[in-house]
């Protein structure tokens, strides 16, 4: 039953967005939409600094001995862009404004679990995501996102303290969004809406959930370490006084690796959904990808100490990291199998969200493949702490976490705010991120196998061409940002109106008004069908 | 290969690059052939499925639980393969010949400092004749350091407190890379070298320019007299401590019951952290502060010196 | 709605309250005796003991619904995971891996100087 | 029947009704405390390496404890255990009198605890000179065995370092506790937590048991393990 409007469409009167009114009524607010938005645009400021940072970088790197600056300046600005990227903007990027707008509605539920304390979860990111910009301007940090030790905690003489106090904050934020986001899932499905009805985003959610509850706490308590070190150098890290540095390497992978599913997985959930859509399909074989995100969940508690193969960890330890590795690498590939062959035989639009998602699966798979390379432990003693690292994880987090990112914003934006983007605009700029995304990190696997380390301000001249390139590319990828941030602004004024389903897509999202209203379903849904229930024209016409 | 204006590949120079690659060309040609597949399926399906009229639904199926199957078993299979093959390679890479010259390195920020046995030292600079096996010993005095040589596909983190140790064996004459890869502090990127695979005889008289050298095991005698080490473990000394003839290599009880093979690990922190060994009083200070890394490399080369474990006789100096 | 809750007697928590006691004193009765590696063994043991018996009895585990349950037993399972990994790794940091039938002459060396 | 009504307020508009309600916070609790194990398991973690790493280190450092003031506060933890657990029953039972009583009990062995941990014991500790880093100096009694070895005395201070934070964030979670009690006083007084909604009584006795299997963990860890008979 597609119901693609026919009839003009007209906003509701009244929709969460017009309720209330008011600087009071959104920085007080409980609506899990609401919510959404201050995340969305707290974190759209976070990324143009991370963006800010990263294209100063590569800047830099046009010349061999560093365009505009010193070593230290350079090291502050990849260290920023590390720990802004990750700590806060991936991590909160499709959990807290897709999933906060869209887990309560999914389910059929009036909001999550416990909206206060979700309220409470942007404040302590807004107040921990305020600490570290401070560190940033007053001085920065220059330790890697990594932070590893006794470098961070002995060596560096910049805003170490304060930057991981920002960054503990922060992740108490984390883990209350994945504590509400898991008790949601549970508690308050609405009747009907079995665990394989969910769609595949709450499971993908859910998996990411579990990560946040279990995985960030660690790194809570490492930083308390780190910063207790740094105070009174009680050692626990300092080889002289007995401390073992691999030790903080182990605690922070241990939270390190699960945090980069944290960013992958609720991309893939939205993937699982752009495709759908996109398609007008059954995702193929759901129950495999379900089970697939909490496969990739749960092995990703044990893979961290492939980042640590040349550290002098035991060998033996290595080959259990090498082999669930490679193990984390099938419930992936599973993944991007049926994606594939959704497509078959479907109806695939070209419309802007089903372009990100195709994108996706591209990008996500290079990434994936080339994280082979780097879960062997053979061909990691030579490309380990190369570029070739950095283009495999920016494949995954930028090809893969970023493209579903935008990819959901563009699907659910009429849902959001019940106006249509220009979707040739959107198109477009979809194209210059892909290309402009190849451009910047393709060469930058040719980089790290010829073997230009990570982290350098100045380089050989042989390797600059490649940097050219990169460079070259990056500043595409920003134009590719910077145009949906102008058009998306442009629709909220002058968009055309959407209606409730414009993608014609199944989900009790399109069930329900764009925007919706306050309490989301005017009366609790009962649901009795499966996710992605098309019905075939056939069947619509009988 | 210079077809391109840019390197796609770094020198192939020693016997482990040339295994190291073809691996490298394995992988690399599966995420090809993959990565090919899905785009050209991902691109084809898009093409020859795309929507034609604005509410078109196609047909809908379930999945396929043995085309399921087939796409985990499959990558499974693969991954089996390549897990087997990169950790024998690895492990190859972890095992340095018994034969393999040692070379000492030493890292701090920012430099590389080179002791050769024969006393040569080098900053930021390996001389080695090509063809020979070469085994570093390395240590750092601050952060972590990583001592990688892209020519030859190894590289090895260098951890304060810890000797790590990575070995090679140079293929081809010629000047090569030497990077820090993990990054430590503001001058990361100027933490670089260059190794020098020189031919057997050229190496040979490299050494032998090398201007009033002494062996890093006499050094290490000349600090033992200084550090007043012979009071206890000199011969007849008045307060006996262990006697470290013919010590390296073998069995030590320690005092707490526990049994440790006296490597140059055990003697680091021997020095640095003394520990009680059986029958000997506790007397020992520790020498933290007192010895710079270099200065404990050439102690244990001292102590390397005074012969090897079989003959337990005194090495007279 | 809550009435059929099910209210245990007080005797109940009593009973766990004594066996609570009871292993605190044998746990430090056994700490002062040389038992060598089986100290560590047995104060642990104990430990476990006692932590079960509060979350059963104290914190109601067992009237929890299942979901509940697997959710500790997952947390207590990851943290093993996390500390058994990390000790293996500090403690097989010296192994080196001995000759494998793969291995030819080529790399490595006669083991003689 | 009027406790509809009664009920009917208490529930949060988000929730269908108080069934849904009180299983969504109690889940949300117990999710909180799995957080809670994996921040204390770091430093677990950590101490297990070290512990096993510098074993006699380790146990000449828990030597140098009082096992009397371990042993006291598992006893006064576990009473105030059997306090709490009490009290739920009597919130269950919606006895008021009882309710406070028990919640006053509790409250008062959790504030000893701090107390004496941190005015007699800590601050023992530090007289001792065993705060840990490059100031560690013990000169207490019981130094026989640092003597003995005294290249092990770095070591000695990782263990107070551990002995510090893990007794330090537990001591946190005391602090926490004994105000979630004060708190929950109030709404007893107010009526609040004995008219059929007593899980709010239970939620933070599962904390409140929580703080006490962390110290049932760090009894035998710092204070006895080879400690004792050197």
């Amino acid at each position: 039953m597609s119901t693609v409007a026919v009839e003009a469409p007209s906003l509701p009167e009244v929709h969460y967005l017009n309720a209330d009114y008011g600087w009071r009524s959104w920085l007080f607010t409980t609506d899990h939409k609401r919510i959404a938005w201050l995340y969305l645009f707290s974190i759209t400021f976070m990324f143009a600094i991370g963006g800010l940072a990263a294209t100063l970088m590569r800047l830099n790197l046009v010349e061999p001995s560093g365009l505009l600056f010193e070593p230290a300046s350079y090291d502050k600005l990849f260290t920023a862009h590390g720990l802004v990227m990750i700590f806060f903007f991936l991590t909160q990027s499709i959990p807290t404004v897709l999933g906060n707008f869209l887990i309560p509605i999914m389910i059929g539920a009036r909001d999550v679990a416990f909206p206060k304390l979700n309220l409470l979860s942007w404040y302590i990111y807004v107040l921990g995501a305020t600490i570290f910009i401070i560190s940033l301007v007053t001085g920065g940090i220059d330790t890697g996102w990594t932070l590893y030790t006794p470098l961070s905690t002995t060596y560096a003489n910049t805003n170490v303290l304060s930057a991981t106090v920002g960054i503990f904050i922060t992740g108490f934020s984390s883990i209350l969004t994945g504590l509400n986001f898991m008790v949601t899932i549970h508690k308050m499905r609405a009747p009907g809406m079995t665990w394989f009805r969910l769609p595949l985003f709450i499971w993908a959610m859910y998996a990411t959930s579990v990560i946040f509850v279990l995985a960030m706490p660690v790194i809570a308590i490492t930083l308390a370490l780190i910063a207790l070190e740094r105070i009174w150098h009680v050692g626990i890290f300092d080889p002289g006084l007995g401390g073992d540095p691999i030790l903080f390497q182990h605690l922070f992978w241990f939270f390190g690796h699960p945090e980069v599913y944290i960013l992958i997985l609720p991309s893939m959930g939205v993937i699982s959904e752009l495709v759908a859509a996109g398609c007008r399909k059954r995702i193929f074989g759901y129950s495999f990808v379900a089970f697939s995100s909490v496969a990739i969940a749960a092995i990703s508690f044990m893979v961290w100490g492939h980042h640590m193969f040349l550290t002098g960890q035991s060998v033996y330890a290595g080959l259990v990291f090498s082999a669930l590795s490679f193990a984390v690498a099938i419930p992936s590939a599973v993944k991007v199998f049926n994606w594939t062959a959704t497509m078959h035989k479907a109806s695939v639009s070209y419309d802007t969200p089903m372009l990100y998602a195709i994108g996706f699966i591209g990008l996500f798979t290079i990434g994936g493949l080339t994280g082979l390379f780097l879960a062997s432990m053979g061909a990691d003693v030579h490309l380990h702490d190369t570029y070739f690292v950095v283009a495999h994880f920016h494949y995954v987090m930028v090809g893969g976490a970023i493209m579903g990112y935008m990819g959901g914003l563009h699907l659910w934006w009429p849902k959001m705010t019940g106006k249509l983007y220009p979707e040739a605009w959107a198109r477009f700029a979809c194209l210059l991120v892909f290309v402009g995304f190849n451009l910047t990190f393709g060469p930058q696997f040719i980089l790290g196998y010829v073997g230009m380390p990570r982290r350098y301000a100045v380089y050989p001249a042989e390797f600059q061409v490649l940097n050219v390139m990169s460079s070259a590319g990056a500043s595409i990828l920003a134009v590719g940002y910077v145009i949906p941030l102008i058009y998306f602004a442009w629709s909220v004024f002058k968009g055309p109106i959407a209606g409730p389903n414009p993608w014609g897509a199944k989900g009790l999202e399109w069930t329900i008004a764009s925007p919706p209203p306050t309490h989301n379903f005017h009366e609790t849904p009962i649901v009795t069908e499966e996710a992605y229930a098309y019905e075939p024209e056939a069947a619509h016409v009988g | 290969m210079a077809l391109l204006f840019f390197p796609i590949h770094p020198p192939q120079a020693s016997s482990i690059a040339v295994e190291w690659d073809y691996f490298f060309y394995v992988l690399t040609a599966i995420t090809v052939f993959f990565s090919a597949l899905i785009f050209g399926l991902v691109f084809y399906f898009a093409i020859k499925y795309r929507r034609k009229e604005k509410d078109e639904v196609p047909p809908q199926n379930e999945g396929n639980l043995p085309l399921e199957l087939a796409w985990t078993i499959i990558p499974a299979g693969i991954c089996v393969v390549l897990f087997v093959w990169s950790s024998v390679l690895f492990i190859k890479t972890q095992r340095p010949p018994a034969n393999a010259t040692e070379v000492f390195v030493v890292a701090k920020q920012w430099m590389w400092k080179v002791q050769h046995p024969e006393g040569p030292r080098e900053i930021n600079q390996l001389h080695v004749p090509v063809g020979e096996p070469v085994k570093l010993t390395m240590t750092s005095e601050d952060v972590i350091h990583d001592f990688g040589v892209p020519a030859f596909r190894v590289k090895k983190d260098v951890v304060p407190g810890i000797y790590s140790t990575e070995w090679f064996t140079p293929t081809e004459v010629g000047e090569y890379h030497l990077f820090c890869d993990q990054y430590c502090g503001t001058g990361h990127s100027h933490m670089v070298g260059t190794i020098v695979v020189m031919k057997p005889d050229d190496y040979e008289h490299w050494l032998a320019s090398q201007m009033n050298v002494q062996p890093m095991a006499e050094r290490g005698q000349r600090l033992f007299g200084q550090l007043g080490c012979n009071t206890c473990h000199g011969e007849g000394a008045k307060t006996p401590g262990p006697p470290l003839q013919g010590l390296y290599g073998t069995e030590v009880k320690l005092q707490n019951g526990q049994t440790v093979t006296a490597d140059d690990e055990y003697l680091r922190n021997a020095v640095l952290g003394p520990q009680g060994v059986a029958g000997y009083p506790t007397l020992m200070p520790t020498f933290q502060g007192q010895v710079n890394e270099e200065e404990v490399l050439q102690l244990i080369a001292y102590i390397k010196s005074l012969g090897p474990p079989e003959e337990r006789k005194v090495a007279k100096q | 709605m809550f009435e059929h809750v099910h209210v245990h007697p007080k005797f109940f928590y009593v009973k766990v309250f004594l066996a609570l006691i009871f292993l605190t004193a044998l746990t430090t009765a056994v700490a002062y005796v040389d038992l060598g590696y089986f100290n560590t063994v047995a104060a642990l043991v104990i430990a476990v003991v006692k932590a079960s018996l509060v979350v059963l009895f104290f914190m109601h585990l067992k009237e929890q619904e299942g979901m509940t349950r697997v959710v500790i037993v997952a947390a207590v399972l990851w943290l093993a995971v996390f500390i058994v990994i990390t000790l293996s790794d500090r403690f097989t940091r010296h192994w080196v891996p001995s000759n494998g039938p793969w291995e030819g002459s080529a790399i490595t060396a006669p083991q003689s100087e | 029947m009027s406790a509809e009504a009664q009920s009917a307020t208490l529930v949060a508009e988000q929730f269908e009704d108080l069934e849904q309600q009180k299983s969504a916070d109690t889940f949300g609790m117990w999710l909180f405390l799995v957080t809670e194990v994996l921040f204390f398991g770091g430093l677990f973690c950590g101490y297990c390496l070290y512990r096993n790493v510098y074993p006699e280190a380790f146990e000449a450092g828990s030597h140098l404890l009082k096992v009397t003031y371990g042993a006291f506060y598992t006893v006064l933890l576990i009473c105030s255990s059997l306090t709490m657990a009490l009290g739920v029953r009597a919130a269950q039972l919606r006895l008021k009198t009882s309710l406070t009583v028990y919640l006053i009990l509790t409250w008062i062995m959790g504030a000893a605890f701090v107390f004496i941990k941190l005015r007699y014991e800590w601050y023992g500790d530090y007289l001792e000179g065993l705060v840990p880093g490059v100031h560690f100096a013990p000169h207490g009694e019981n130094l026989e065995i640092i003597h003995h070895f005294h290249a092990l005395l770095p070591h000695v201070s990782l263990f107070f370092l551990f002995y510090f934070c893990m007794t330090g964030l537990h001591a946190l979670h005391m602090v926490v506790g004994v105000g979630l009690l004060t708190t929950l006083l109030i709404f007893t007084q107010q009526g609040k937590n004995t008219q059929g909604n007593y899980y709010w009584v239970e939620m933070v006795g599962l904390y409140w048991h929580f703080v006490d299997i962390v110290w049932i963990f760090l009894f035998p860890l710092l204070y006895l393990i080879g400690g004792r008979y050197v």
